[in-house]
């Protein structure tokens, strides 16, 4: 794997649904609780909304890491949203392993509008996950493979 | 960039970054993020400003709008869930489609929550806006009429006074209320803080004036249990529990109350008193009809034995054959008024509740010291008239164990404590344990000197238990509470007759429920979530319902009445505007691509797709369609189309995200 | 399940009676166990007055030894369960924390992986074993028998928070009612009894557990019951200036739980070490004996 | 007024004294539950919840010189109760570590700390008649105290004369030396 230069910082894309987790990044801002500065949000209004081409399309564009962050189940302001999602990201984990991406870099996140902590936490573990897997570089994963 | 959809006009973007004072330009360096944005492509202009928000900041907005021909508008500012509102109104003022316009945030998710490295994601994030504002289209909103009633959940003194406000400006009300009367917590409480006036006094002209209003429909014993629709079109189904007596032949007159032979403890005296199995919770109950609890009637239980309601009622208003009733109503608008519970305070063992019969709650000494209580207001537990008591502040609340929250009201209610003691026991030794004082409202701090000017005693210190273990004769057969008095520094050993514990307030158990049930946010301590803190502390996240009183958080009798004022005057701006403008970023079927597979039938949550078997096609009803995407992101064809979210602006804008990333490796 | 034990070093010297009494019971009730080899004393109360990480690593030790032997660490002393427990949450939550453990533990050619599992002799034997096997053992029931539960305070905090209320447990109550006897209330049953203060600070200690013993005289308990060998150990010991400390006499046995459950057993009473204990507890032989007296006459009346 | 109690609030080094849970003292709102529900507070010079301010005031010499957290039985009830989650029970050890370390204790308390751990480096595990050995030594009017006590001990055979036998009691040693190596006592 290629060394990452001693500056590099890991960029994450987020997927927010527009109810519950991007209301509770926003409760993190208003709080003033400070994380590291990795994760780009990406507004949707459910993440049901979220196709998978979306985080492939993250991970082709340069990102070490992609999360994707909704209403907690059964909490969904569409009703079921989130449950879609739950399912489509089964397979999506599956086509991501193929492609020799690994799991640590993708992960699914519930977090109500009340959980800004919550939001700052997943953001912070996320970068230092990511951190310490290096940048991604699936090509190579792939060919070991 | 290349042209734009149409090939006709080009696209003219401006950016506009704001500084909010320093909230922004005090961490991101906003003359390099609009150098940035300046170079990007397609960006016509590209300015800061001290406040965007301010009127001199919208009218940069529209000017350049209007003299350089912008069409489309990118403001790097607060969250869009703030500004978004006033921003499309720019756009739509200087004759731009609202929808032209894209938000990053660099406020709350930027410059507010990272020391390092925001002028970094602040232009990836204003990069990414200015890929997606090129691809933005216009939309058309529609508008639709406004269903001018109002449901009201629950009936307690926020419920009451939001249901007489909107009534009183002539509009229809439905109040429903799951216990048999209205009246909420507040009809329990004896005297109301710092005034004394007597709760139930102030109270049940109110109830009755509800009672009375010809514009308010009263529904108790009831529950809501489906909400459909949405702002100024709300559908909800209402289910009505059988009270086995007929509201319309029942005259209140008690003789079934009197005859029923079967009772249980009284769930509005805490337990400390009895009522019959036919039984209205209170005599000034509203509506004074009583209802037949079947968990206890004979009748019911035991298939016709016992019937002493039916012989002794002279209207025939018993009637056992009552079912379950559904009905439905159509609103405007919901205000959602649940209240909240106490805490058992038994969770927390080592205080004694449950374990010593003179360990009682807050709400249980209300009810000794009412009039209309068990005792006739006479203090008595154990028998015995105490003559020295204790009153523990902070049970469960400012505990992390339980609830971090201060729960607002245990001060000033322990001080009336103080004071009722005193009045009915003058040679009464009472002690607060505080941790703090907290007597902030208008009248509180008064209300504390005159209890410590009446000899109440306090001790600054938060007890570690109430034990019977005696160390000596004065503690024999009493309570003793221990605690370090913390202005003193020394372990304390106070033995009394009496303990009150002041519970904290909680969400009720089924906050869960009503929170899915209506569509609402809650907040980390389970309380219903209003949409601003400050500035929107009524309104939700879901448009046309609003949340009042203690749902959304523990509050006093005053701040609830305010809400409960203001959540009317929310309703009776939406049902007097009379219309209401629909979300305008639906999804729609290309129908060219359609394959007919109708796996975006099954998965709408809102039933707003339908399949034309003549067509082969689906459609969908964009009256009834959310815009929630999950039909988009399912069709295996690509046929369906999220306005304002379509695929190739989410694209877009997640390649432009990452525009500082290396190269994205051509190995594959 | 299989279990290895940990004695811990006080049941080696000055709590034997606590040591035998165990043995027999377990072995009565079936239990098979080995001794967790090469174990090393966790610390005691001690440890953490001179290095922190020494107070983890000690008991650390001992649980990467039962993740080695891959079975259920079975301790009868609250002190080391304590110690025990907390080393295992520490490092559980600290990640930084564990790595300088291991480093320390390294030293002695073992490593703790987060496996162990550990186990109360309490929670053993009641959620294990049953209360209903325990039922079925009994031959001499204590009916009669006032007996003050004392469930001790880092037993209270820790122990219980893993299978009982942490401040209102019951498992004691409930053991002691299988038995037959009959628990009192007593309501200093969680309070602390000074664990080594009786020996480093003889004044406060002596105050402390004279306490507990008032209390139990109060609550007109024939004994006091105890599963802490510490508590066994300063309640038995001191009773002399615990009676100073409060200006009268005490002279109540105290009991480790196994060793009443060995009198309800029919164990000879030297097998678990009942001659040890340093108040004689031979008034509870008399009122047990009674007691079996009368319910015998009462079972011979039965039938007729 | 006595010069030791004017406090001057400064910002002493408490790293220390911080929790490795990050449950430290500068959540405590001084309810003074942890007081309330300590045995030994009221032989306390600080109560543990003035131990507390003391460390947020940045005046921890005082309270570690104080002795207070010699009298922490370690029960942990203060810990359990705390409505801040503060780790009290781990404070009062660090202050009570401090205090040893600096020889503020008194001179048999310093012996009966040291006896013990010097004993468990030796062996692996408790010996008690080597610490009593190496704690009444110097001290014998100590021994007389517990003359009575012992002898008893001694007669229910409940003394182990022995010493005890482990099998890797000489890596014990080598353990002691490395924990000391990574934290740099105290």
């Amino acid at each position: 794997m290629a060394v990452p230069p001693d500056n590099w910082e890991p960029r994450i894309v987020g997927f927010l649904c527009n109810w519950c987790a991007y209301q509770g990044a926003d409760l993190a801002g208003t709080s003033r609780m400070t994380y590291a500065p990795n994760v780009r949000i990406v507004r949707v209004m459910c993440t049901g909304r979220i196709d998978p081409t979306f985080v492939l399309k993250a991970f082709q564009s340069g990102a070490d890491g992609v999360i994707v962050a909704g209403c907690h189940p059964g909490d969904c302001h569409y009703t079921e949203g989130n449950y879609n999602t739950m399912r489509r990201t089964a397979l999506l984990r599956r086509l991501l392993s193929q492609m020799g991406i690994e799991p640590e870099r993708f992960r699914l996140e519930w977090v109500s509008a009340g959980e800004g902590a919550k939001w700052a936490q997943i953001a912070d573990e996320m970068a230092a996950a990511i951190k310490a897997k290096g940048p991604l570089a699936w090509w190579e994963n792939v060919r070991e493979a | 960039m290349a042209e734009s959809e149409n090939g006709s006009d080009e696209v003219k973007i401006g950016v506009y970054i704001c500084h909010c004072g320093s909230n922004i330009a005090g961490t991101v360096d906003v003359e390099d993020l609009t150098a940035f944005a300046q170079e990007q492509g397609a960006v016509v202009v590209a300015r800061n400003y001290k406040f965007l928000c301010s009127e001199p900041g919208q009218a940069l907005i529209a000017k350049d709008i209007e003299e350089l021909g912008l069409n489309r508008v990118v403001v790097a500012a607060c969250s869009p869930r703030m500004h978004e509102p006033t921003f499309r109104h720019v756009c739509q003022s200087a004759g731009l489609n609202p929808y032209q316009l894209h938000m990053p945030n660099i406020r709350e998710q930027c410059s507010w929550v990272h020391k390092n490295g925001a002028t970094g994601k602040a232009k990836a994030l204003v990069s990414a806006a200015i890929s997606r504002a090129y691809y933005l289209e216009p939309l058309e909103r529609r508008e639709v009429l406004v269903t001018p009633a109002v449901l009201v959940v629950g009936g307690g003194i926020a419920g009451i006074q939001a249901a007489l406000k909107v009534a009183d400006a002539g509009h229809k009300v439905y109040l429903v209320e799951r216990e048999p009367s209205i009246g909420g917590h507040m009809i329990q409480l004896d005297k109301t803080f710092p005034t004394l006036d007597c709760s139930a006094c102030i109270l049940t002209p109110r109830m009755a004036a509800v009672k009375a209003h010809p514009d308010i429909e009263l529904m108790t014993y009831s529950e809501v249990v489906g909400v459909q629709g949405f702002v100024g079109n709300f559908r909800v189904t209402i289910r009505r529990k059988p009270r086995y007596v007929d509201e319309s032949l029942c005259t209140g007159c008690g003789i079934c109350q009197e005859k029923c032979p079967w009772t249980a403890d009284s769930e509005f005296d805490c337990g400390l008193g009895q009522r019959k199995a036919i039984y209205t919770p209170f005599p000034q109950a509203v509506p004074n009809v009583p209802v037949i609890d079947p968990e206890h009637c004979v009748y019911i239980q035991k298939e016709g034995k016992c019937g002493a309601c039916l012989k002794f009622c002279e209207r025939g208003a018993i009637d056992f054959k009552q079912t379950e009733e559904t009905v439905e109503v159509e609103v405007g608008a919901i205000i959602v008024a649940t209240g909240y519970d106490l805490m058992d305070p038994s969770a927390i063992s080592r205080l004694g509740y449950k374990r010593f019969p003179n360990v009682i709650t807050s709400m249980e000494f209300e009810r000794l010291c009412s009039a209309t209580g068990p005792t006739g207001g006479h203090l008595v537990v154990n028998g015995k008239e105490p003559k020295s008591v204790a009153i523990i502040h902070c049970v469960g609340s400012r505990d992390q164990k339980y609830h971090t929250y201060c729960s607002r009201v245990c001060c000033m209610y322990g001080l009336k404590f103080s004071h009722l003691i005193k009045e009915k026991i003058e040679d009464a030794q009472v002690y607060e344990f505080y941790i703090d004082m907290r007597c902030y409202g208008k009248g509180f701090e008064e209300f504390y000197q005159r209890a410590a000017s009446e000899g109440v005693t306090f001790i600054r210190g938060r007890p570690s238990q109430v034990t019977d273990f005696a160390l000596n004769e004065g503690e024999k057969g009493k309570l003793v509470v221990t605690c370090e008095n913390t202005l003193v520094g020394a372990v304390m050993r106070v033995p009394v007759d009496m303990v009150i514990l002041c519970p904290a307030m909680e969400a009720r158990p089924d906050a869960k429920e009503v929170a899915r049930l209506f569509n609402l946010s809650q907040s980390a301590d389970g309380f219903l979530l209003e949409k601003h803190a400050k500035l929107e502390p009524v309104a939700t996240a879901n448009d046309g319902i609003f949340v009042v009183g203690c749902a959304q958080g523990p509050k006093d009798i005053p701040d609830t009445v305010a809400q409960a004022l203001a959540g009317a005057a929310e309703a009776l701006a939406l049902i007097d505007r009379g219309r209401v403008e629909l979300e305008a970023a639906t999804a729609f079927v290309n129908e060219a691509a359609c394959s007919g597979c109708k796996v975006c039938v099954t998965l709408c949550p809102y039933s707003a797709i339908t399949f034309s078997e003549t067509e082969k096609l689906s459609h969908i009803n964009e009256a009834l369609c959310k815009g929630c995407g999950v039909c988009v992101a399912a069709c295996p064809a690509g046929a369906i189309v999220a306005r304002h979210f379509t695929d190739q602006q989410i694209l877009a804008e997640v390649e432009a995200l990452l525009v500082d990333a290396r190269p994205a490796t051509a190995a594959i | 399940m299989s279990y290895v034990y940990y004695p811990g070093c006080s049941l080696n010297g000055t709590a034997r009676e606590c040591e035998e009494s165990i043995q027999a019971v377990m072995r009565a009730l079936g239990v098979k166990w080995t001794e967790l080899e090469d174990w090393n004393c966790c610390g005691a109360a001690v440890a953490t007055g001179v290095s922190y990480l020494l107070s983890l690593a000690l008991p650390a030790r001992n649980l990467a030894l039962s993740e080695r032997a891959e079975s259920d660490l079975v301790t009868g002393c609250s002190r080391c369960y304590m110690n025990l427990i907390r080393s295992q949450h520490y490092m559980q939550h600290n990640a930084n924390l564990k790595d300088n453990v291991n480093a320390v533990l390294a030293e002695t050619g073992v490593q703790y992986s987060g496996k162990a599992r550990l186990r109360h002799l309490l929670d053993v034997i009641i959620n294990d074993v049953g209360l209903d096997v325990v039922a079925e053992r009994v031959t001499r029931p204590l009916d009669g028998l006032q007996v003050a539960a004392y469930y001790g305070c880092c037993q209270g905090m820790w122990t219980y928070a893993q299978f009982d209320s942490v401040e209102d447990p019951t498992c004691f109550d409930r053991l002691l009612a299988t038995l037959g006897a009959e628990v009192v209330h007593y309501p200093l049953k969680t309070a602390c009894c000074g664990g080594t203060l009786s020996m480093s600070k003889r004044e406060v200690g002596s105050n402390l557990i004279g306490d507990l013993l008032l209390a139990a005289v109060a609550a007109d308990a024939d004994c006091i019951i105890t599963a802490c060998p510490l508590c066994m150990f300063n309640l038995n010991s001191f009773q002399n200036e615990a009676g100073k400390a409060k200006g009268t006499k005490f002279h109540i046995p105290v009991l480790f739980v196994t060793q009443l459950m060995g009198l309800a057993f029919s164990l000879p009473p030297k097998s678990v070490g009942l001659h040890r204990n340093m108040v004689p507890p031979d008034p509870l032989y008399k009122k047990i004996a009674a007691g079996a007296e009368s319910s015998g006459e009462a079972v011979a009346a039965g039938p007729k | 007024m006595n010069a030791q109690v004017c406090l001057t609030p400064r910002s002493e080094p408490v790293q220390v004294m911080k929790d490795p849970l990050g449950n430290s003292f500068e959540f405590c709102y001084q309810c003074g539950l942890c007081t309330a529900s300590c045995r030994t507070a009221y032989a306390m010079k600080y109560t543990p919840r003035q131990v507390m301010n003391l460390l947020q005031l940045g005046c921890a010499d005082e309270a570690v010189a104080s002795g207070s957290g010699l009298l922490c039985t370690a029960c942990y009830s203060c810990t359990f109760r705390c409505p801040r989650g503060v780790a009290v029970t781990d404070m009062m050890a660090a202050i009570q570590r401090l205090n040893l370390a600096r020889n503020q204790a008194h001179r048999d308390i310093r012996r009966f700390y040291r006896s013990f751990m010097r004993t468990v480096e030796r062996h692996g595990r408790f010996h008690e008649v080597e610490f009593l050995a190496r704690y009444f030594a110097p001290n014998p009017v100590l021994l007389v105290e517990e003359i009575r006590l012992g002898l008893s001990l001694l007669a229910k055979g409940k003394v182990n004369l022995n010493p005890p036998k482990m099998a890797s009691r000489k890596a014990m040693a080598a353990m002691f030396r490395k924990a000391e190596e990574i934290e740099g006592r105290p």
